[in-house]
């Protein structure tokens, strides 16, 4: 397999595409979902929901409640999106990285907190007692994946004795690190869930809330709200690949290829375990995240150090 | 620019007590047609009141239209004759409407307090040190923890999604835990339920489900109820159902230890779990628990449920309860 | 030149921001103003080639600033600024004492004849202060990680009303224990 | 860009945050000034680091140790803050003097 490179500079421009095409098609894989527990035809018009919905929120109004920060709401509406496609510049799609940092998995850490101030600020800013519940929800439930998701990374940037995402996919030529460190793959995968706050982790936008954070926004905001959230999953769901299923290597097809199709199946993955789950609870999860995960992840990130080091 | 006819509406829909047929009317031609049912007035272009509403909740529902954000549509249904139709020229006048009415893209308004579903009204509030903006400032008060924060009111009902019909709630909260909780009725009662027990149940099921965060199992609630409505319910399916239900860890999580009634309450007795349990029993196949109406006795328990719980637990409580005021002769208190 | 452009920009936005904060009426903005100024000031650091050290800054105040909003709600008054307000004392005197200070100093650092530069950096700048932090300089990774462990302890007794013997009884038989909102491990 | 531009910068955020540490009342406040002078330190260290010694990692090490301090101060800072306002719904330090009494 070719080492993964740095790209050129405009290679930076394939980034949004790639990522919102990854988007498009898991918002369509679970409007497709949802049709099939309603009991209706998947037809073409549920596959384009996603787009007709866009174009509805293009042409809808903008609305701000008396009283809000605007400013803040709007920072924080753009930031979200912006946070993803920040996050998967490291990402190496194929055996080209639009910007392969020699610290890219601390890159994509940052940048995937960003959202944390984001949420929280779209939250506030309107003004919403339900927005203000959503963007504090999402902090108690950063705080409380955070920790795992770090080890996980850790162990990974440990297992390839650096940081760089391009030198993690190479350590993986011989073997997956997925097959050495089921765990640290797993809380990564829930991370990924938590941290695009959907799936069973979509407290701060939960129904009960009226939709939290999303609750007082509409039109332009409400969809870069939606959109940076199917983003930072396409953007996980794609780190994901690069981290832990051997990125681009795989038989016949083009390495670029096998990341996408690699980086749909674990997006396919995460929106299908989204459609089975209830929403966890935080007051429940915290427990979890802290006396379950914590631990766990450490471990694997224990035996990982010792394989390194014999 | 004709996106809107193109898109699937979002709709907000408004129960209404004794408007139970046309909610369940509206509900399934929504599912048919793939419409979805918004979380909020922002997230609407399309109100559905499903019933004839008392001069109270027909001015909260105003209140509400008046958040929506063009281009929008609503729909008064106050009989179940001629639903579709309704809902087809709401839908047309959705989509005839230019995107932009009047040329302003970002509508700022200045409601009275009050005017916000979740904003609570002026009454409520006893001591306030001024006023920005027409809104109330918080004030503070002793918390679980020993701390004085701010609280801030909270209004829950009568128009808010996976709610039950007439129900009003009035919270104290601080950040989202609940201090003080009210409840009151809305609205006059229709007449008692006459439909399959186990549509009852699957109907009040997909309430809790979706409060739950259970999307897709929502979904299938709601589409078992009207199979069951319609008389062409599979037993099979409705026990996978059951079963599937029974099984998951995730809804036991959100629904364990929540609510927890003594013994006196008959069917109600137990947590959200174990009334969870009684419906599932219901939907597969078994008669229901014969009893008196215990709306009465809910609407008594209900603050002290509600009281020390977070806002999810609050929804939650409400959802696993679902005190029947459609058909209850419960009057208006509070 | 480039980095010339970008060092100047993000020196003023630091130091505005930074101003702002203590500016503003609003304390969430206060907060993120503060943000602001944090990462204004680490890019900087990532021209200087510490992209590790930069980015684990922009990491850790973005979390840190989130945290600090909740406590600003939680704690202050007037959190969202809707009424103009001040609380500040003896600003007058503050603002003579900061400005000497600046005058002083910065007259310090452009007349001070600094040493030359002695060296070059290493290939792997993240990778020298890994070995550093665990070979010579191991007293340092050592007092880190106990002052964090202390800060965790102390923080926690400080902040916490209720301690075991509340919670799990006199003798410590309680079970499960007694909390407002049980968690998720079933203890 | 000049060692002198890295330590000016330094010395207005030190001068920035020294007059909102001296001037505020309110607890959270007073952090944030103390925030902002240990940002100072942070610039100050790595510009060291780089202008001066960059074959040593001990500037390195300082800016390491400054992010610590920043974590620990906010921690324990929150922490007294907590426990002060339990004990009698205080967050300005000219209230928290009257503990004294």
């Amino acid at each position: 397999m070719t080492p993964v490179g740095q790209g050129a500079v405009w290679t930076v421009l394939l980034v949004p595409i790639l990522l919102g095409g990854l988007a498009l098609g898991g918002a369509s894989f679970a409007r497709v979902l949802d049709a099939r527990a309603d009991g209706r035809r998947v037809t073409g018009a549920v596959l384009a929901a996603p787009l007709s919905a866009t174009g509805r929120l293009l042409v809808q109004q903008r609305r701000a409640v008396v009283a809000s920060d605007r400013l803040l709401a709007r920072t924080g509406v753009v930031l979200v999106p912006v946070a993803a496609v920040l996050a998967a510049l490291v990402v190496p799609w194929g055996n080209v990285a639009a910007s392969d940092l020699s610290v890219g998995i601390v890159w994509f850490n940052a940048m995937e907190v960003v959202t944390w101030a984001a949420l929280w600020m779209a939250g506030w800013g309107t003004n919403s007692v339900w927005g203000l519940v959503g963007g504090y929800r999402f902090v108690v439930q950063g705080l409380s994946y955070e920790l795992p998701h770090m080890f996980a990374l850790i162990t990974v940037a440990t297992g390839a004795g650096s940081l760089r995402v391009s030198d993690v996919v190479a350590a993986q030529d011989g073997l997956w690190f997925v097959v050495w460190m089921p765990v640290a793959f797993a809380a990564f995968l829930i991370s990924a869930l938590a941290l695009s706050f959907a799936g069973p982790f979509d407290t701060a936008t939960g129904r009960d809330v009226a939709g939290g954070v999303l609750a007082e926004h509409s039109g332009v905001d409400r969809l870069l709200l939606l959109a940076g959230r199917w983003l930072l999953l396409a953007a996980a769901a794609a780190m994901a690949v690069a981290l832990f299923l051997g990125g681009g290597s795989g038989p016949l097809l083009p390495t670029w290829l096998w990341t996408v199709l690699k980086s749909a199946a674990v997006l396919g993955l995460l929106v299908w375990l989204r459609s089975r789950t209830a929403t966890l609870r935080m007051d429940r999860f915290v427990e979890v995240g802290w006396m379950v995960l914590i631990p766990l992840t450490l471990l694997q990130a224990l035996v990982v150090a010792v394989v390194v080091l014999r | 620019m004709d996106l809107m006819r193109w898109s699937t509406p979002r709709v907000l829909v408004v129960p209404v007590r004794a408007g139970r047929a046309v909610r369940l009317d509206v509900e399934r031609l929504m599912r048919e047609r793939g419409w979805e049912s918004a979380a909020s007035p922002a997230d609407a272009d399309l109100l559905v009141v499903c019933g004839t509403p008392d001069a109270d909740t027909g001015a909260a529902v105003d209140r509400v239209w008046n958040l929506l954000g063009s281009p929008r549509a609503r729909a008064d249904i106050p009989v179940r004759h001629g639903v579709a139709e309704r809902l087809d020229r709401a839908r047309a006048e959705l989509g005839d409407r230019p995107g932009r009415p009047s040329g302003r893209t970002s509508g700022r308004r200045r409601p009275a307090p009050g005017d916000r579903p979740d904003d609570s009204d002026d009454d409520t509030r006893t001591d306030h040190d001024g006023d920005v903006a027409g809104l109330p400032m918080a004030e503070r008060a002793p918390d679980r923890d020993g701390l004085t924060l701010d609280r801030l009111h909270l209004t829950l009902g009568p128009v808010l999604p996976d709610w039950p019909a007439g129900l009003v709630v009035r919270l104290a909260v601080q950040g989202d835990v609940v201090q003080t909780a009210a409840v009151e009725v809305w609205g006059e009662p229709g007449g008692r339920w006459d439909g399959p027990p186990a549509a009852a149940a699957l109907d009040s099921l997909a309430r809790l489900l979706s409060v739950c965060g259970a999307a897709t199992a929502t979904r299938r609630a709601r589409r078992l109820r009207d199979e069951v409505l319609a008389g062409s319910a599979d037993p099979a399916a409705l026990n996978r159902f059951a079963r599937r239900l029974r099984r998951s860890w995730t809804l036991r999580w959100a629904t364990d230890g929540v609510g927890r009634l003594d013994g006196r309450h008959g069917d109600l007795t137990g947590d959200a779990t174990q009334r969870c349990r009684r419906w599932l029993d219901v939907v597969a196949g078994s008669p229901p628990v014969p009893g008196e109406d215990r709306t009465a006795a809910v609407l008594t328990a209900l603050p002290g449920l509600l009281e020390g719980q977070e806002l999810a637990t609050v929804r939650v409580v409400v959802a696993s309860l679902d005190p029947d005021l459609e058909s209850s002769g419960t009057g208006a208190t509070s | 030149m480039a980095e010339a452009v970008i060092f100047w920009v993000c020196a003023a936005g630091a130091v505005a921001t930074g101003v702002a904060v203590f500016r503003v009426d609003s304390m969430a903005r206060a907060t993120f103003a503060l943000l602001a100024s944090f990462v204004f000031a680490a890019t900087p650091l990532l021209l200087l080639g510490l992209s590790y050290l930069g980015v684990l800054v922009i990491l850790m105040m973005i979390m840190e600033m989130v945290v600090m909003a909740i406590f600003m709600i939680m704690l202050m008054m007037n959190p969202a600024g809707l009424m103009p307000m001040s609380m500040v004392h003896n600003r007058r005197g503050s603002l003579a004492i900061a400005v000497g200070t600046f005058v002083v100093l910065g007259a310090g650092v452009l007349l001070v004849d600094w040493p030359q530069r002695a060296g070059t950096p290493p290939e792997d700048v993240t990778f020298a202060l890994g070995e550093a932090l665990m070979g010579s300089h191991m007293l340092v990774m050592l007092v880190i990680g106990l002052g964090l462990f202390a800060t965790i302890v102390s923080a926690v007794v400080l902040a916490h009303p209720r301690g075991r013997y509340d919670r799990f009884g006199d003798d410590l038989r309680g079970r499960p224990a007694d909390d407002p909102i049980r968690g998720g491990v079933g203890r | 860009m000049t060692l002198q531009a890295f330590l000016l910068l330094a010395v207005a955020l030190l001068a920035v945050g020294l007059y909102g540490a001296l001037s505020q009342q309110s607890i959270v406040m007073i952090m944030m000034g103390l925030e902002l002078m240990v940002n100072a330190v942070i610039v100050a260290g790595a510009a060291f680091w780089f202008f001066v010694s960059p074959a040593q990692p001990d500037g390195q090490v300082v800016v390491l140790v400054a992010v610590t301090l920043m974590a620990v101060e906010m921690a324990m800072g929150f922490a007294v803050a907590i426990a002060i306002f339990r004990s009698g719904e205080i967050d300005m330090t000219d209230m928290a003097a009257e503990l004294r009494d």
